[in-house]
């Protein structure tokens, strides 16, 4: 059975490692957040001006002053530490952010990244997209295997308007986790009850698929 | 030195038609309000705006772009506004979409006299087109300038009659590196306190970027998406 | 997550010889005491040093100098220190004189991942050597490249255990910008506190740029030149 | 007569307005701080990481971790502002700093300035000087107009290492004040007692003199 939203998030929470300071993107990615093994210590990132973002406010917390890169109005941790938006991307260009995690419309085997613009739509803009892309030390994509239509968005190339060139290292979408090497996609892990066939089908670029494809432990 | 104003309107005094603006604030949080309604109650037009952002319908730069006032946005984001979208589509309006962190540091680069500067947002991407490329050791980099406006208008918690500023929690976001980047920075403020009132040690834009300063009143700050654990 | 270490001996672990060190302070004002002590009870030896001053004889970098532990100086002003001049002169040592506001920016480019950027300092003079020259504009500008380091050493005055630094007065100087652009950066603070024990909104350094830290011990904080009005 | 350190020190102070924010160099543009007239705030800019020097402090008020450029002991004004070395020469190389004091060995008819370096002496480095003259929007150079030689330090072009090229707008001496001009040195003003000829003999830079040449008023 492919994964739904929470199940992608589950899996890529097991990417995190104690310490890790991460910065996750609007949709999918930010469930990630509620996965955080415990006893972990996950420091996250808004790029709009905080480190240690905490859990959403009560009603009667909500603060105008303290909101997240999506809008969304939020707490911050003890420990917590406020920053302007070019010290926040000093943060994030100059590498010190451990783990990126965003979606995306598409990726190709050689990693680049469409995200932000899709023609013939209304462009709302690429935020700090680009920025993270091009900089994250570490990137996962958290994505839909396939669109609505069953067509692959793991394509040989990109057909949309780039994010950024070669960026992604790994992807965990509802039916895999695939790393991204200079030779494709490598099927590292299945999601339960997903074929390797099923995962080949829906896979337009170059899979490299060796030796058994454990499923997913979640 | 005298760089108390009383109010947005006389804060705002020299802003012509065709300038170029910097205004902070990341959507709705931390935009200078009362120097923004000062601005849609003028009629001054063909205004570039450089912000994050474009506000709302009717708050916020929404509240200029009704009254076409903005001819050009320099953004990262523009989504949540459809009056926004209705001219650009009927391009009333033009529209640069930048990086935001490349936004950010352009801006900074502006104020600390930095001309020019590598960074690798963009590279490969539409964002490169007419920017030169360079290899520094494995990785590809975009040339990109600094920005500087005529009028940077930013929103801070606190300020002094020196100027010196204190953001509160995130409504910094672009406001510091604006207030940099002005040939004439105005900072409205929720509390005006006398010099002294501020601890020297916690200070965010000292004040000589700022030349104008003045107590903003009755401030809305609205919420874009109240988002709750209950 | 835990960045504490009990003290300056468990700090500089990992740092050898031929390595390059940034090490913060102005003067003897907001130097890493405590590393620097400990740095000198070692065997390490061809440092390269990016510091904008080399300490006095006997206090400070002056320590390592003495036991000559460092290759190679990068700094801005390397005055009030006999035996630098000695190994200066008798070639032991090499000096790299950059300007204060160069080094300053190039170091803070090696933390927000800015490998070159461009400056008027210095063109037409002899730091302009071997630098492209470019015009922006009417005026000349340098090209300058980040500066990076295998271990920012800095002082803050108070610390969190996330890492956090706030520094006291002109105490801070270069240890913010050193602080992002080492590939391990230790904190020395004067107070070590628990998460919580400081106000987010006064945090000089977040937290994401100190790897290890802890509380200092039996601060000198020496006065170069004590001036009084009196 | 030709003016004392306090006199030069003096003549610049009238070039200061209220609300200026100045840099001042080590030596006699340090004593300009003491002939600031009553009723006009400046704020002086240490590139150490302070706006809002005050006076020196008294015996009991000293504190390590204030500090002047020359590593003196100082105090903090009311309203004053610290921050970090990269912030400190932003606002220097963006232009935000007024005036710039600064002292030199010798300067140029064409605005040069040399003062960090004598070949064979040791060199102690330039610290922040060539920031300071690269971006100031208005410099004023305090000297000497000759050495102990006699020697003039206002030359055609200068013999020492350069701190900054052009960069030289106005020069208080000893004996003159003196603007730097695209034609040369322009003679302003003559110290109380100093003979326009005196002036002549001490320049080897080209020296215009147009019409009455005033004496300072001090």
């Amino acid at each position: 059975m492919a994964l739904d939203k929470n199940g992608i998030a589950k899996r890529i929470a097991q990417e995190l490692r104690d310490g890790y300071y991460v910065n996750l993107g609007i949709g999918i990615p930010t469930l990630v957040a509620n996965y955080v093994p415990p006893g972990m210590q996950i420091i996250l990132q808004s790029e709009n001006g905080l480190l240690g973002i905490g859990p959403f406010p009560a009603k009667n917390e909500i603060d105008p002053d303290l909101i997240n890169a999506g809008k969304q109005t939020i707490t911050a941790l003890p420990g917590a530490a406020f920053f302007d938006s070019s010290m926040s991307f000093a943060m994030i260009r100059g590498g010190h952010i451990d783990l990126t995690v965003l979606g995306a419309f598409e990726v190709s085997e050689t990693g680049d990244i469409a995200s932000w613009k899709i023609p013939g739509k209304l462009v709302k803009g690429m935020g700090g997209a680009m920025d993270l892309v091009a900089s994250a030390r570490n990137i996962i994509v958290a994505m839909m295997h396939t669109n609505p239509q069953g067509e692959s968005k793991l394509l040989k190339k990109c057909t949309l308007p780039l994010t950024g060139v070669g960026v992604v290292k790994k992807i965990v979408s509802d039916l895999a986790v695939l790393d991204v090497t200079p030779q494709g996609f490598k099927l590292l892990e299945r999601a339960p009850g997903v074929s390797v066939e099923d995962i080949l089908n829906a896979t337009e670029g170059n899979l490299i698929i060796e030796g058994d494809i454990p499923e997913m432990l979640i | 030195m005298n760089k108390v104003v009383q109010n947005a309107i006389e804060a705002i005094r020299g802003i012509e038609s065709q300038m170029t603006l910097m205004l902070g604030g990341f959507g709705l949080c931390g935009i200078p309000e009362n120097c923004i309604a000062a601005l849609a109650a003028t009629d001054i037009t063909g205004l570039t705006c450089i912000s994050n952002n474009a506000g709302i319908d009717g708050f916020g730069l929404g509240m200029l772009l009704r009254r076409h006032q903005i001819e050009k946005m320099i953004s990262s984001y523009v989504g949540e506004n459809k009056e926004f979208e209705r001219q650009l589509l009927s391009r009333e309006l033009e529209v640069e979409l930048i990086p935001q962190g490349t936004l950010a540091e352009r801006i900074r680069a502006g104020g600390a006299g930095i001309p020019a500067f590598y960074v690798p947002a963009g590279y490969g991407t539409e964002v490169a087109e007419g920017k030169p490329v360079r290899q520094f050791g494995d990785k590809m980099y975009l040339e990109e300038q600094w920005l500087k406006a005529d009028f940077s208008i930013v929103k801070a918690w606190k300020g002094d009659t020196n100027g010196n500023l204190i953001y509160r929690y995130v409504a910094n976001n672009f406001n510091h590196a604006m207030a940099m980047a002005g040939k004439i920075t105005i900072a409205e403020v929720e509390e005006l306190v006398p010099v002294g009132a501020l601890e020297p040690n916690h200070i965010h834009t000292p004040g000589v970027f700022v030349q104008r300063i003045f107590q903003g009143q009755n401030y809305e700050k609205r919420i874009e998406f109240a988002t709750t654990r209950d």
